[in-house]
């Protein structure tokens, strides 16, 4: 594809290998460090599910206990995997044991490592094994009934209870949905365990729990055989358990998680070193399993100013890109955030957005690009933000954004009635319709105010990256330079449960899933 | 739900449906979610916003938020308002006065009125009074009708005469008379201060002074035209949008065998 | 301004041609000819005016008189010319006096034509004069404000009482109206009188009167001086009336009138050659008094489909533009029509629409183009009528429309509410901000859809046009090719209105008009 | 009216307004125009359009008309209602509680604290329990402020500490002991399932249980939160949109003086 906007590629390149390099210089501290979280998805991946008699999860129980007793740093594996050999349990009887005290694995007499690591690599295999077996059947669902061209309708559903969102997700996906995000419970991303079972009580959310992705999952693959199209679900795996949530993802065949350090950082106030750590994992998970991840750039906007702070957004994808290639995870699963956040009031407003979303487009080809609606400057004029919509969807039709998540009329007022969705679909379908190929029809003017914008923006991004490279990651979060919010290095929820790994540590599932992914 | 604690709240599970205590639905059953948008005559201020919440109280709202207000002039604001219905309906009491004949199509007329009349019949239809619109009773009678469904100028057993618009009510008495129509059209879409009432209940009245109404069948339609509404102001029936030729002529040739009309 | 359609002036230029003719052929059998309406437009300019006992207004007492006894052919101001020779009483006098019966002004003896004449211009000169003074108010408001640049937005009030009108107008130039025009309750054009006074009982519009007219006019100077912006009022001439409307638009100030021949033929039934006639002399009015003239061509997409019959449109602006040139109108005043009628479920109907609004504004360059919004497919979902509106308002700002009338939501529902119109004012202004120069940032790809599609039309309607030359307006007009309507030429109301004008007929307002316009 | 006949019918003038029965207005004072959209958990068929119009009746609406229905999905409708509204308010009776000390800028407060209390005011504010929205703490707190009004932090006589979102009330209690808090701020923007009001009274009852709640003044805030509400809760005052620092800064300086509070 030519560049409508005669961008600086050169200026491209050179801010793509700033990014490389921070994120290079990032991951030499991830890879040091485990998280409390990472030992309890090594947990879930070896079959250890269900929760105490209090309604704790086997897998926080299991870690709990090796963690008091100062094991973590050898990883859950090495445990795990020894109290196999001695007690001859599998590992979901070993969690239970140690659920009832009947055991403690950190007191057993260690076996030889390379029989320990055997026996683990062979039930990981079969996890393994049954994850690559989900991404099948997503490819065999795709390719009996192809996949959409142009942009994918992505809603979210949001009543607090799982039952009353599938009734809300069948309609949407009835009315051309493409996508079902299940947002979670205002809670969640802070809480250092994942919930357990069907739940019916959330705010502005529901819990994300892997039984509330088998119903969901389920619901929607009866609708995707009815009409047969494949219609994709997402949930959020950003917070404390980012590879927990990762991975009950892949054991649901979900198609799209959010999945974001970043995030989770500024807009959470999750430690950064806890969160980098862990989206290492989750990541490596989620492009095993065929997962399209969506970054959260578009959030900066949202405390942040859309066009002064635009090039932060810019940046912080050349980073989310580098972060995820080291993850394993290809072009084609990255769902860079960027997001519709102009003030209606600005003169040229949709003229910006406009170069903005090209430019993404150019710079990130084969990236399914999440676009975000309007939100911060929605308000209770349901009209006017109905209107303000379909200016969002116009842009996304211009510029073939892919992860089109659907503005609501009722943005400031509350989560998505039913009819609000049904309303916001058929605005989008009406204007892809009717300016179907207004994109291929219109070139923009040389010097104009887009192409000028464009390259713009592109040479402020690669300025801050250069000083991101500079000082280093850890140090702009600290400093304020992303969203406009601070975080210490050491503040934040979830820096308690960050282990430094000791030699001998391991997890059966990085190499197996680095290698095997994308085949 | 805050940080660490290992549990999440009591499960209570969707209110079940009823259908004889039917409610607005928004995100989950029974919740009565509806929105109300309105003007009122009064300054945009801390006053006019409470009166528009009380209004919506009074509709029978509960939880009324008013989500938007703006001024609309010096004296005049405007509001969107969301709320919780406390009313509901009982369905299943519902019956709604369809037209009891059965559609038949195109064909299907034709064969009927040579089996059960035996002549064509003929049929007059115009868009009265001061009305322009004629693209309501082109749809029924002109050959190409509407939306792939023929018109009345096509039926082989129908003999159509469509008079357009802004034919006054006697002049169209006149012409029923003159062709000795067995069936009567009329189409209204100007509803504004009723005029469309008046301007169907004057042809009533003219029909009856002329000893005429019952020797026809007099049908009207428009968009704002419901069955009752046309019985209501005398009429033999009434149909509105998404009702093509084949409805009304199903209709008609029914009507006109139960009258037992020649 | 360059071509971004590339259009085919040659094509153009041909099309002007056979327009030009079809005008002048048409011209010659206008001028043989007056009616009741142009003669009691004249009774009108010589200050007659007001009711009898039963209502019936003065200017048609007159002409029933002079008519009745055959004397029309030599046209009302010999008549009223020679009665004040001979009564020594002034227009209004003679009239009241044939009110009550007292005189009949066919039964006088004939004074010198030559003299009468002098009478007639003495008194036509002051008419004249005041009209001048109008056009020269106006000016001086522009001047003091200064003119909008950009499209204006213009709306209608219709609540059929002018009092509730003045309401709704005043509110709507408070919110940012430019031009307010108050709508005619449906029956008015098939009147063949005008009412009078102050009326408050109309049908889907309101009464033109000129009480009415006066009323709204100062209402509207008062918001302008308050705002500091010249708001202009707009009102309808066609029907049966057309001339004398014009004059009492041309007595009030009026600043826009909707004025179409074709217009009342095809959607009133009105007969050709009445209405034909008529409109000559009420261009003649509308012209010389500075009032841009609106054509109906927007109203045949309403009957026949937008796709295939565009280039009715485009033929028929051709030949309204001739007949406007005819009357002295210079194109700075020819509103002529177009609209947005396409269907919303068309594939790139959107495209289609931004080519014929683009060719338009490029075939008829100076023109304040009169450009309609979506009605046809407007439904009861207002939600996506205001989308439908926000298109419009689109294509509007990309292409540069003038007179730009604001679509409804409630379109399909009833004549607007104050808060319809609030919306959609807001509607327009937020799109025509946020989108301001997205017009210059864009050119149109060689051989897309658009510039195909432009010169199509253009082709199609230089071949219409070739037709008509060759066969005749009148004929053509018999023939249904507009608005798929048919029309008989002695078919229609008012033809018994149209009377051949004898050797010596005269009217002092055309040539004092004709030659003083424009100055 | 039919062509030809010289006459417009007789005038009627528009209706008076009248504060005490006030209504909404369409395009004529008190025509009593709504509009109205909801959802049923319905199919959408001809008695789903009759049940949408009864609950129009219902509601008090008279001339309900339906003009929309679509399928949501099997079982659900959506419809768009207009009608007129019978129901009427008297707007001459309301009296809003607005917070009744008058608005000071930053100057006259940093003035009026020097004056009536002589020390620097320590506020402490949050988005308490779950909510993660900064935005509106932030803007009456931050010293950037929001919309061109600075927030607390500028203002030289009081002594500002926002604790930002996501904080437990248990933590919020902790910080305000330790700080010495004379005013809390409470920031609420998640209002789903009451959420906001659950957690706003928790902090009242740990408030009291440490008997805290008289030595503070304690405001709440956010989009949904009117000072009706914030005071049934137990809070002194709730400040919605559009409200600034200034206006609660000028509310808790008063009311200190009022409580004679040292
Ligand atoms: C097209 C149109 C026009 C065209 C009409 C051209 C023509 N030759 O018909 C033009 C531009 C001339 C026009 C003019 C005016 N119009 Co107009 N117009 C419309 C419009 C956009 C579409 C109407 C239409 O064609 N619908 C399509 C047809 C097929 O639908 P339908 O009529 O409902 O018919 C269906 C059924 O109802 C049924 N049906 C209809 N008639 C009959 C009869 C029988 C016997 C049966 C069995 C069935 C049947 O069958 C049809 C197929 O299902 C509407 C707005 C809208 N989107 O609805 C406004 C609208 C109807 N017009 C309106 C008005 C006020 C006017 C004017 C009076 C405005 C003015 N003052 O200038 C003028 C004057 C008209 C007059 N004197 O009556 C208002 C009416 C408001 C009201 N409720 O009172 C509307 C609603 C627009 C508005 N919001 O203001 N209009
Ligand atoms: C920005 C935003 C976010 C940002 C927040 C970033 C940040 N650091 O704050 C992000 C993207 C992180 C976010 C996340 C979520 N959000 Co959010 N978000 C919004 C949004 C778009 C704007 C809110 C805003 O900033 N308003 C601007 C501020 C200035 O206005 P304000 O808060 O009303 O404050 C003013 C007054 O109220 C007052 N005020 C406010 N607080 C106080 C306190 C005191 C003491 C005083 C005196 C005054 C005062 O002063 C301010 C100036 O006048 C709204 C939608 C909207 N357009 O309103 C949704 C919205 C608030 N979010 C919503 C939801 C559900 C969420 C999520 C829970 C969704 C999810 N599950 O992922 C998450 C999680 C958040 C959580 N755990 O709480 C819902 C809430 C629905 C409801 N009523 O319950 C909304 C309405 C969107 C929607 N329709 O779903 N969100
Ligand atoms: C990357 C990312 N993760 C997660 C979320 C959801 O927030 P929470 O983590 O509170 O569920 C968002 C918000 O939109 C997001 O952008
Ligand atoms: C040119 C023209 N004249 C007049 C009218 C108004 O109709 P009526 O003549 O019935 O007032 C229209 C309708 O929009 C029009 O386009």
């Amino acid at each position: 594809m030519k560049s409508k906007l005669n961008l600086n590629f050169a200026v491209v390149d050179k801010a793509r290998q700033h990014a490389r390099e921070i994120a290079a210089d990032t991951q030499k501290f991830i890879e040091k460090h485990t998280s409390v979280t990472i030992e309890r998805t090594v947990a879930r991946l070896l079959g250890i599910d269900g929760v105490d008699a209090q309604g704790v999860p086997l897998p926080n129980i299991l870690v709990d206990n090796i963690r008091s007793n100062n094991g973590l740093s050898l990883g859950l594996s090495a445990y795990v995997g020894n109290a196999m050999i001695q007690t001859g349990k599998t590992p979901q009887q070993i969690a239970e044991a140690v659920a009832n005290g009947e055991l403690d694995i950190t007191r057993l007499k260690m076996a030889d490592m390379f029989e320990i690591r055997a026996r683990i690599e062979e039930i990981a295999r079969q996890t393994v094994e049954r994850i690559r077996n989900n991404r099948r059947q997503r490819e065999e669902y795709l390719g009996r009934y192809g996949d959409k061209q142009g942009p994918y309708l992505y809603v979210i559903v949001a009543t607090g209870n799982i039952y009353e969102d599938i009734i809300q997700a069948r309609a949407a996906a009835n009315q051309g949905a493409d996508i079902i995000a299940v947002i979670r419970t205002t809670g969640q991303s802070l809480l250092d365990f994942v919930p357990f079972g069907a739940t019916t009580e959330g705010f502005g959310g529901t819990f994300a729990t892997q039984e509330n992705f088998r119903l969901m999952r389920a619901a929607l693959d009866e609708v995707s055989e009815k009409q047969g199209r494949y219609i994709r679900l997402c949930n959020y795996c950003s917070g404390l358990c980012m590879p927990e949530i990762a991975a009950m993802g892949a054991l649901e065949r979900l198609d799209v998680m959010l999945n974001d350090a970043l995030y989770g950082i500024l807009f959470r106030d999750i430690n950064m070193q806890r969160t980098l750590v862990d989206q290492y994992f989750s990541r490596i998970i989620n492009g095993f399993a065929g997962v399209i991840i969506n970054t959260g750039e578009d959030n900066y906007l949202t405390t942040a100013d859309a066009v002064e702070e635009a090039h932060t957004v810019l940046a912080s994808q050349f980073i989310n890109e580098q972060f995820a290639l080291i993850s394993g995870i290809p072009e084609e699963q990255m769902g860079l955030g960027h997001a519709f956040e102009i003030n209606p009031d600005l003169k040229n407003g949709f003229v910006y957005e406009l170069a903005q979303a090209q430019m993404a487009r150019e710079i990130f080809p084969k990236a399914p690009l999440k676009y975000m609606p309007p939100t911060k400057f929605k308000t209770g004029n349901i009209f006017r933000g109905h209107v303000q919509d379909a200016l969002f969807n116009m842009v996304t039709v211009m510029t073939n954004q892919k992860l089109h998540l659907l503005g609501m009329l009722t943005e400031a007022i509350h989560t998505p009635l039913m009819s609000d969705r049904a309303l916001s679909i058929e605005n989008a379908r009406y204007i892809f319709n009717t300016m179907a190929d207004l994109g291929d029809e219109i070139e923009f003017k040389k010097d104009g105010i887009i192409t000028t914008r464009a390259n713009q923006v592109l040479n402020e991004a690669c300025n801050m990256l250069e000083n991101i490279r500079r000082e280093g990651l850890f140090k702009t979060l600290e400093q304020g330079k992303f969203a406009g919010v601070k975080r210490p290095f050491t503040g934040g929820k979830g820096l308690d449960g960050v282990v430094e790994k000791q030699s001998g540590y391991f997890n059966p599932f990085v190499d197996m899933m680095l290698k095997g992914g994308n085949k | 739900m805050s940080s660490g604690l290992y549990s999440t709240k009591e499960k209570n599970f969707s209110k079940e449906l009823d259908l004889t205590r039917l409610k607005p639905y928004g995100d989950t059953m029974n919740d009565g979610k509806v929105q109300l948008s309105f003007t009122l005559p009064v300054a945009d201020d801390e006053r006019a916003i409470e009166a528009a919440r009380q209004l919506g109280a009074k509709m029978g709202l509960s939880d009324v938020q008013v989500s938007h207000h703006e001024a609309l002039d010096k004296d005049f604001s405007f509001f969107v308002v969301y709320g919780n219905l406390t009313h509901t309906v009982d369905i299943t009491g519902i019956k709604v006065a369809t037209i009891d004949s059965t559609v038949m199509d195109m064909h299907g007329v034709d064969e009927f009125i040579k089996e059960n009349i035996g002549r064509k019949l003929v049929v007059v239809g115009a868009s009265t009074g001061t009305d322009a619109h004629t693209v309501g009773i082109d749809a029924i009678m002109n050959m190409k009708g509407y939306a792939g469904h023929y018109g009345l100028e096509r039926y082989q057993m129908i003999e159509a005469y469509n008079l357009g618009s802004q034919v006054t009510n006697e002049d169209f008495v006149k012409k029923a008379v003159e062709l000795k129509a067995d069936v009567l059209l009329v189409s209204q879409t100007v509803t504004q201060k009723d005029v469309h009432v008046t301007n169907m209940v004057e042809l009533v009245e003219l029909l009856e002074a002329a000893n005429l109404r019952n020797k026809v069948i007099l049908v009207a339609g428009g968009p704002r035209i419901t069955n009752d509404l046309a019985k209501e102001l005398g009429y033999d029936a009434g149909f509105g949008p998404g009702k093509y030729a084949e409805h009304v002529a199903s209709f008609f040739v029914d009507e006109f065998v139960k009258r037992k009309m020649k």
